[in-house]
Order: structure tokens, then sequence, then C-alpha cells
């Protein structure tokens, strides 16, 4: 009986349309990650590479409500700054043990998030991306015109305890935060893979796509996409309360339009809507960012251009693109094997939009 | 057909600024019975359809399905209680596969869910494949949506609604614009689905279809009911005629459905 | 003055103009008719450029115009009144109308153009300044139709004037389409129902599945009993 | 009570200066369906094109208004060909939300532009003309807000005409009324859309320009206006013109007697309440239309 309900499972999987990434590429992509900070031994390469997984970890909640979801969200930093300073403040003032800080990190920011979803999820498109917009950047100077201490303005908060790795040496206690990164990049990439292939994740897809339909199918649109929005907004907070502990300071800056500005790229370059996309485009930012380190201004001026030239050439990102060049490559194959019985998948070129337009 | 009432409509108004698009509209649908709209363009076929279930919200007048009211309820509580539809342009989620979209259907539509759990439970997947089955699409459940040509799609919409396991189906335009031989097939699907004790609703253009499959039929115009009785009745109906016959045209519509203003 | 050869048009995957060879000489009246949804808008639209056909090609005033963007073919002379009316909803009537004689060779003249307009259609110049969304079906139809004559037209192509009208407004509309046909204007008339025709006096091609079935005047036609029992039943 | 007229009396300049940056961003969501992010860098330009006219050739202010309107119309033209017109027309994408993106990275491109060209210091342009215009006993307001309010009014009324008047004006709200008819009526769209962009960014320049002797020009300069033409953008609703200038002036005051009682911080914060609360009643805003934001 087992083998037969695997069957199904491993089938229904195919029938929905989900790629199941084959493991070995990701077996050998982990491996590789986690030996990085042992090969190159630079300290300065392994705080990039720290820095670029917590990105990863951000991005990645980002693209559950922008791109899976279809939500309007551009204060997705904000909610990222509120998980960093609730757990540093947390720890600071009341010497709450840090772990215990990166969890309330998360918590606080996914209930901000419940908060302003009610107004956001009620908006159509473009109003909820001025309203969330609007949010990062007045949580921003609000927090830069506070004297009241608590948010130390615009120096931001320092001091805030580590992951408890005092005992270690400094680059091993690197390294064990380099492992803990990965660890929470790898924990939720599989937390998104379950999520995508859920119900919840059909439904939040569907209502992406065709809003009056699905809710026609029994999908409550508020449901679904405020728990997508908490639940994002629970990962992003705990990624900066991982930052802000690796770091041991958070301050406004990160909320700027700069940093927006950097992972919008990220996610519009990586490919907005898919799985592989978020990591892929933040390794790729990162590397040419990183590439451009000496030119300071001129850093985010090409950023900005990239941006500005995936979305107008290609908006789908590089994933979709890939996955047809692969799609392509595995006909070509499966051409040269068996030329008679020709191509098995049929790629999807051009999508038509799905509301043709009707004729009389 | 039992003698209980399916679904009472009294006294309905929906207005888009100045313009009534539905009037003043009363009507009841037994169960089990299969009713036809019939009308011109802009007669206010559609938004009745969007107005009894949920899409746009009723100006005036009441709904009750199944005993209780449903005018103010959300369209996705309406289809927890057990109406399906189709739409006129057809809808489909077009990234999703053709098992995706009968799977939302079978999963979200039976009756409401609190949490949506982590996997889909065999029950489900077992009703999505029969429904996709049922239409005909067993063998392409692995094609995506988005490209399919009309006719699938039209099916796809027809499997998606019967996954929520309605006990009314209402169809917008289910044949307009498909060939007479696709024709013939949708309405032998509807036809299962109403020997199954479906009720069904359906609004059509194509006269041919409409008078086959009707046990009755409405005919609106302006927003208002203009005549209701049986295909024969309605086809000699002289006030009909003028209005909204005209052309006795026999052949079947080709090409895509004639829109609703 | 108009031509269109082995014209095909679809939307996505379905196929709507199946090679259409329509001609409309200078003055002449033609009507195209054919039941809800056969390609009688989608041809139209294809050849006023709102709509680009999948091949086949449009002549229009001796030069071919299928590709060029729509406004440039509506500034040689072809005005297209749309099915809908698809007016200015929060500009008043008067901008409406204005607006109707947009090129710069028609701008100067606007002034006595609106009164001309004003005199065929008396109801426009009554709520002129009404906004155009506030205004009945009927009147839609009077502004829409006002508004395509606010233009020097070398072709005038009116896509199914009884649309959603009651029936008295209908025979309104026509006494209008009537004069203008007089004033000897080229005309392409799409119409679903044959009864709102019958007396005109045009060449009308029967449309149906996205083909020219069945080409005639109106007498021939009438004349034929297969063509009123399957096409023009009344 | 002396200090509440004041209130008033500075709101109602500031709010004749978000009229003027936001009824630009109105214009484009009308006739483009673009919320224009980039509008922000254009007050950006102008304020730059203000201080190098005075500081680098000593020209007067008026100079500084008519070179800053034409460097940011042409700016507009050029972002709408690079930026916005190669998305018209693709399928499977979202057109509002890639066009929002595209025009996003345009500010950013600008902004660092600025900073790498002009450095970070802050850039002092001297107000229009000096000394302070005594209204009543205890309320004064400066000559330069005078000018201000002024010059953004005599913009709207221009506008006004413009686009109730003229050939192209009637075409621009035909465009975002109906496009398939008014391409019918012979109305070269592109023209329309490059004449759309340039002329709210000339008005987002003029603004900058006024902006200049009060905030002083840094390359961030463009990054308040911005977020304040979205609130009130958010707040009137992206339907028509009128609607834009009213909320406009409506925010100016609110913002204006908030710092009055609790002090310029909280400002920002309390508006933004404000506006949560707006959008939760009406959420297409105060005259923003349900189904599609019209002009």
């Amino acid at each position: 009986m087992a083998s037969v309900a695997h069957e199904t499972r491993a089938s229904v999987g195919r029938l929905m349309g989900w790629r199941s990434p084959n493991a070995f590429a990701v077996g050998a992509l982990l491996i590789a990650a986690a030996a990085l900070p042992l090969i190159w031994r630079n300290d300065y390469v392994i705080d990039v590479a720290l820095t670029a997984l917590i990105w990863m970890v951000l991005n990645q909640s980002w693209n559950l409500q922008l791109g899976i979801g279809g939500i309007w969200n551009f204060g997705q930093l904000a909610i990222f700054a509120i998980g960093g300073y609730v757990a540093g403040l947390v720890s600071l003032r009341w010497g709450i043990d840090p772990w215990l800080a990166l969890v309330m990190g998360g918590s606080a920011a996914a209930l901000v998030s419940a908060v302003i979803a009610i107004p956001v999820l009620r908006l159509r498109g473009i109003y909820a991306s001025l309203l969330t917009f609007s949010f990062a950047e007045v949580v921003r100077l609000l927090v830069i015109s506070d004297e009241s201490g608590l948010t130390g303005g615009s120096f931001g908060l320092s001091g805030i305890p580590g992951l408890a790795f005092e005992g270690l040496a400094p680059d091993a206690k690197q390294r064990a935060y380099y492992w803990i990164a990965l660890g929470l990049v790898v924990v939720t990439a599989v937390f998104i893979y379950v999520f995508i292939h859920s119900p919840l994740g059909t439904a939040l897809k569907a209502l992406r796509d065709s809003p009056a339909y699905a809710a026609s199918r029994g999908v409550s649109p508020m449901k679904m996409q405020v728990i997508t929005f908490a639940t994002s907004a629970f990962i992003a907070g705990v990624a900066g309360a991982f930052y802000a502990q690796y770091y041991g300071t958070i301050s406004p800056s990160v909320m700027g339009l700069g940093p927006l500005s950097l992972f919008v790229a990220m996610l519009v370059v990586g490919g907005l809507g898919t799985f592989w996309g978020p990591m892929l485009g933040t390794a790729l930012i990162m590397v040419v960012s990183e590439a451009l380190r000496d030119l300071e201004e001129a850093r985010l001026i090409v950023v900005g251009l990239i941006l500005l030239l995936t979305i107008v050439l290609a908006p789908r990102g590089l994933v979709p693109l890939l996955q047809q060049g692969w799609a392509r490559l595995q006909q070509w194959m499966a051409e040269d094997d068996a030329p008679e019985d020709g191509p098995g998948e049929d790629v999807p070129e051009n999508k038509p939009t799905p509301q043709q337009e009707g004729s009389r | 057909m039992t003698g209980t009432t399916m679904l009472e409509v009294e006294g309905l108004s929906k207005r888009f600024g100045g313009l009534a698009a539905v009037d003043d509209l009363s009507f009841s649908v037994a169960e089990g019975e299969t009713f036809g709209i019939a009308g011109p363009n802009g007669a206010g076929k559609t938004t009745l359809f969007d107005a009894i279930t949920g899409l746009t919200r009723a100006s005036a007048g009441r709904i009750v399905f199944a005993g209780d009211e449903i005018q103010a309820r959300s369209s996705h509580a309406i289809c927890h209680r057990g109406v399906a539809r189709t739409f006129q342009i057809p809808a489909v989620f077009p990234e999703h596969t053709v098992l995706g979209n009968v799977m939302v259907g079978a999963y979200f539509g039976g009756r409401s869910r609190g949490v949506p759990g982590l996997g889909f439970d065999d029950e489900t997947v077992e009703r999505a494949r029969d429904a996709a089955a049922f239409v005909g699409l067993a063998e392409r459940m692995e094609a995506v949506a988005g490209p399919m040509s009309l006719f699938d799609k039209k099916r796809l919409m027809i499997a998606s609604a019967i996954a929520t396991t309605p006990r009314l189906l209402m169809l917008d335009e289910p044949v307009g614009g498909l060939n007479p031989g696709e024709v013939d097939a949708v309405l032998g699907l509807v036809a299962k689905v109403r020997d199954s004790g479906v009720t069904v609703i359906l609004i059509e253009h194509v006269m041919r279809a409409l008078m086959a499959i009707s046990d009755r039929v409405m005919v609106m115009n302006h927003g208002r009911l203009l005549f209701q009785g049986t295909p024969a009745d309605v086809q000699r109906h002289e006030e009909v005629i003028r209005v909204y016959l005209g052309t006795e045209s026999a052949s079947d519509a080709v090409g895509p459905g004639g829109g609703d203003a | 003055m108009l031509e269109t050869r082995d014209l095909h048009a679809a939307y996505g995957q379905t196929r709507v103009l199946e090679g259409i060879d329509l001609t409309v000489g200078d003055g002449e009246v033609v009507i195209v008719i054919g039941p809800n949804g056969h390609g009688k808008t989608t041809l139209l639209r294809t050849i006023s450029g709102l709509m680009a056909p999948t091949s086949g090609e449009v002549w229009f005033a001796g030069a071919r115009v299928d590709g060029r963007s729509p406004d440039l073919i509506a500034t040689d002379g072809l005005v297209h009144i749309p099915q809908g009316d698809l007016p200015f909803g929060d500009m008043t009537v008067e901008e409406n109308l204005v607006l109707g004689a947009f090129p710069a060779s028609d701008w100067r003249g606007r002034g006595q153009r609106l009164e001309h307009v004003y005199g065929i259609f008396p109801v426009l110049g009554e709520r002129r300044g009404q906004r155009a969304r506030t205004l009945s079906g009927g009147e839609r139809r009077m502004l829409a139709l006002g508004r395509g004559l606010m233009r020097e037209a070398r072709m005038l192509m009116i896509d199914e004037p009884s649309l959603g009208l009651a029936p008295v407004i209908v025979n309104e509309v026509y006494r209008h389409i009537g004069t203008i046909m007089r004033s000897g204007v080229t005309m392409l008339l799409v119409e679903e129902n044959f009864s709102h025709v019958h007396d005109l006096d045009a060449r009308i091609l029967l449309l149906e599945s996205g083909r020219i079935v069945r080409e005639g005047t109106v007498a021939e036609l009438e004349a034929d009993e297969a063509v009123m029992a399957t096409y023009l039943g009344t | 009570m002396r200090s509440f007229f004041q209130a008033v009396v500075s709101g109602l300049v500031t709010g004749s200066l978000y009229a003027l940056m936001t009824v630009g961003m109105t214009l484009i969501y009308g006739t483009l369906r673009t919320l224009n992010m980039a509008l922000g860098a254009m007050v950006l330009v102008g304020g730059y094109v203000s201080w190098m006219l005075f500081s680098g050739l000593g020209w007067g202010p008026l100079a500084g208004l008519v070179g800053a309107a034409a460097v940011t119309f042409a700016f507009g033209v050029v972002i709408q060909q690079v930026a916005v017109r190669p998305l018209i027309g693709k399928t499977g994408v979202d057109f509002e939300m890639t066009a929002f993106i595209s025009t996003f990275a345009v500010a950013i491109v600008f902004a660092n532009v600025a900073l790498e060209i002009y450095g970070a210091r802050n850039k002092a342009v001297p107000p229009v003309v000096e000394g302070r215009l005594h209204l009543i006993e205890g309320v004064s307001v400066s000559w330069h807000q005078v000018v201000m309010a002024g010059v953004a009014i005599v913009m709207l009324v221009a506008l006004g005409i413009f686009l109730s008047k003229t050939r192209y004006g009637l075409g621009i709200s035909a465009v975002a009324q109906q496009l398939d008819a008014a391409r019918l009526m012979g109305i070269p769209v592109q023209r329309v859309y490059n004449l759309t962009m340039g002329v709210s960014s000339a008005l987002a320049g003029i603004a900058g320009v006024l902006l200049a002797s009060v905030f002083f020009v840094s390359p961030n300069a463009g990054d308040l206006p911005l977020l304040k033409a979205l609130i009130v953008a958010i707040f009137g609703g992206l339907g028509s013109v009128r609607g834009t200038i009213v909320a406009a002036y409506i925010i100016g005051l609110l913002e204006a007697m908030i710092s009055l009682y609790f002090g310029v911080k909280w400002s920002l914060p309390v508006l933004f309440v404000v506006i949560m609360i707006v959008l939760l009643i009406r959420p297409t805003g105060l005259f923003g239309k349900p189904e599609e934001a019209r002009l």
C-alpha cells in the first residue's frame, strides 16, 4: 500500500507541475557553501558571503509576498529592521538570551506586519506599493529623529550581544555564524519549497493570477494573504535579528532607498515568483557590488542600471530564462537520441495574458 | 425534480451609477432543474451571475440559496455553501497545470478549511483526478493551463467547478465561441452533471444549445425579466423574437462568444 | 476607397477572420451583417489599425495601411465609430465632440463643424455641458455619431449602431444614418440585425464564422428564401 | 492664536508645493498607468540646475526656473522612452508593477549620479527674494514663500487651462479615459505620453528650484518630496487632477497643524496614520475611482 501511496504522491507532484530540484546539484551546492569558510580562510570574503546569506533569507521571504503571492509589499526592509531592533533591545535591556531574542525579533516583525496587512491587502496593486514604500520611509525617518535613546537615533543600537560563541577564537566564531546563516538559508528554502507546494501556496498563486476566479473556488483572499504576510515577515524579522546579532549593531541606514534598490535588483535579476530566483539574484548582485567596492558612489549607479536593464529587457528575470534554455537544451538532446518521436516536454514559449480581449 | 426551491431571487437590483444593470428581478429555480437564461448583449445576465456569486454586492433585493440569504456573503463563503460558477471570458490559473487548477476547487471548494494544511490529502487528490477525467482532460493533467485552447479552458473551468462538489452549478456561456463538435461535447458534460442531480443555471447565446438542455428558460432585457417559460413557449413568444431572437440564426455560433456589455 | 485582401485576424489561438476580401468604392455604402461573435467588430478594428491582422493586406485611399498606427490612419480620413461608443466619460459632451476634430487640418474648423453637429443632433446641443457618463444609451450613440461627423471623413465606419438600444431609439439612429448616407460619404456599416437595414439602399455582405458567405443588394437577398431562412429570419 | 494663523499660512505654502509635485504624478498615472517614482529625481535635478545657474553663472532665479523646467522636461521625455515605453504591451508581466520598479531604478541612478558629480555636501541657493512680509501682528511669511506659493499656483492654473482648453491638453485627458477612442480620433499616443512625462517632470523641476533655498540641495534632496508626493497621491487617490490639488492642500495644512501641536518630528508618522485610516474607509483614496483611476 505504501508504495502505491508513494507512487501517487510522486506523480501528483509531476502532475501539479512541481519541479523537484535534482538532488545531486543541490547536494553539491550545499557542500561547496558549507566548505567555503574552511577553504577560503580570508575573513573579509567570509564576511561578504555571510552577509549574502542573510540577504538570501530576507529576499526569499520577500519573494514569497512579491513574487509568489503578488502582494505588492515594498516595505519589507522596515520589517527586517524591526526584527533587528527588537532582538537588539530585548537582549540589551532585558538580558534575554540571544537565541530567544532571535525568535522574538521574528515574532515582533510578524505582529507589526499583521497590523499593516489589513489596510495593505485591501488596496489595489499600486496603492499597496505606495503605502508599504511610505511605511518603510516613515519608520526610517521616525527612528532617525528619535532622541529618546530607545532606538539610538541615526546611529542605531550597538553592543548587541552575539549568539554566545564568546569562548571561540574570532575566526572560529565567524565560521560558526556563517554556518548558522547557511542553516537559516536552508531552513527557509525548505520551508518555502513546502509552502509553494502546499494548498496555501497553490491558492496564493491562484489568487495572484485570477483573484475573482480563486475566490469563486472557495479561496478566502484575506485569510491566505494575511498568513503569507505574517509568515514572510517572521522570516524577515529573524533575518534582521541575526543581522543585528552578527554585526552587533543595527541602524536606520539599513532601510534607505539605496539598500532597497539593491534588494529589488536581487529579486528582479534572480526572477520574481521563482523558487531559485532570490538566491541566484542575491549571489549575483553581491558579487557585482563587491567587485565595485572601491568605486563607492558608482556602485549604486551600476546596480540601478542593472535593475533598469533587467526589468526592461527581461522582466521575468534570469531563472525563467535559464529554465527555458535548459528545457530547450534537453529537447535538443532528446531530439538527438530519438529523432522520430520528437521532444516530450512542451515549453510555453510566450505566455499569452489570461484575459484575452473578447471580440464581438 | 423534487419540489424544494434551490435558489430564490427576490426584487434583485444592481446599479452602476445611474444605470440599473439588473432591475428589480425575481425568479426561482427548483432543485435538480436546469434553468436557462437568455437575452441580448447588455441585458444584465452576467451582472446577475456576479451578484448571486458574491463578485459584486447587490444594490437591493434578496438572494436565498438552499434556505439562507447569501446576497451579503463573500464569494468564497458562497462557494463553500455549494455554489460553483464558470466565467464568460474563460478564467484559469495560467501558471498552474490542469490538475493544479482542479485541485484548487477540490481542496478549497468543498467546505471552509480553517488554516490550510501542508499537503493535499488523498481524498482531495482523488476528487480532483475524477473531475479532470470527467471533462476528458485525464491525459493532459500535466499541461500548463495558460496557453491552452478556448475549448480546453472552458472544460477546465467546469472540471474545477465540479471538484467543489456543488449543489448548484452556474455556467456563463459554456459553449460560446466553440465549434459545433465542441458544443455537443460540452452539452454532453452539462447533461451528465444535471443527471447526477446537480441544479444547473446557464447563460447562453447559442439558442440550439440553450433550448436543448434547459427545462425552463428566462429571457432578460435591460436588466428586467421579459419572459419565463419552457423552451417551446420562449421561441414562440413574439415579444422575445422581436427584441432578442431577431435573426432566427439556426446556424451555430462560431468564434468567441458575444460579450456582455 | 477601401480594399482588404485575404485578411486574417485572431485573438491568441482563437482565429476570428479567415480570409476577407472586401472592397468599398468611393461614395458606396456597404453593410456587413452577421451574428454576434463572428468577427464583424474584429474586421473594423483590423481596418482602423486598433488590431494587427495575422496576415493579408488593408488598402485605404490607395495606400497600404495595415501595420500603421491607428491615429495616422484616422488622420488620413478614416472615421471609425467604435462598438459601444467609448465616450470620454468624465469630459463634457462638447469636449468629446471637439476631440472628434483633433487632427490639425480639422481643428481650425471645429467651431462651425460643432454647430453643424448640434443641428443634426439637437439633444447634444442641450446637453453640451454635461459629462458624457451621465448620458442615456441613445444619447451616447448620438454623441458617438456626432463625434465621427466632426471630421472630414473619406470613409465612415460604424460598428453596430443598434447595439443595446430600445427599438424606438434604433429607428431614430437609423433615420440619422439615412441622412448621413444621403450626403454621399463612403460608408461601411456593421450590423447584427438585418431588419434594421433592409430599407437602406446598400450592398449587403453576410459574414459568418469569419468568412463572407453571401453578397447582394437588399432586394436580391430578400428574394432568396434559403438565405432568409438561415441568416436573416425575419 | 497667532501661531495658529502662522501654521495655516505655512500649511498653504507647502500645500501648493505638494500640489505642484503630485499633480504630475496623477497626470502620468492617469495616462500611462505608471506610478513615476522618478518624479523625486526631477525635483533633485531642478535644485541642482538652479544651483549651477546661480553659483556657476550668477544668473537670477528666473533663469533658474526656466532652465530647470527645460532640463527636467527633456529628462521626462527620455525617461518615458527608456524606462516605460519598452514595457508597454509586454505579455505575461504586470505592467504597473514593472513600470513602478523601472522608474524607481531611474531615481536611484539619478540620486547616485548626483552624488558622484556634486559630492554629498549640501549646496545652498539664496531665496528668490529676501526679507519677510508681515501679514498681521506676529504672523509673517518670507517673501520667498510668497513667491513659492505664487509660482506654484500660477503653474497649476496654467496646467488647468492647458488641460481643458488646448488641443493636446484635451488629448491627454482623452488618452487617460479611453485609449482606443483617442487613437481613433487621430491622437498620437506616444507624443501624448512624452508630453505628459515632460510637463509633469518640468513641474517637479520647478518645485525643486523653489525648494532649493529652503532645504538646500543634496543628492537625496529628491527622497522627501517623493515621499510627500506619494502620501498626497494615496490620500487623494490617483483619480483626478482636481482631487490631487485638494488633497495636497489638506495634507499641507494637516502637516502644519501636527507640527504646531505635536512637534515637527511627529508630522510624518501622524500623517501616515491618518492615511492608513482613510484607506481603511476608502481603499482608493478620497477622490480615487473604485474601478479605474481616471483623469
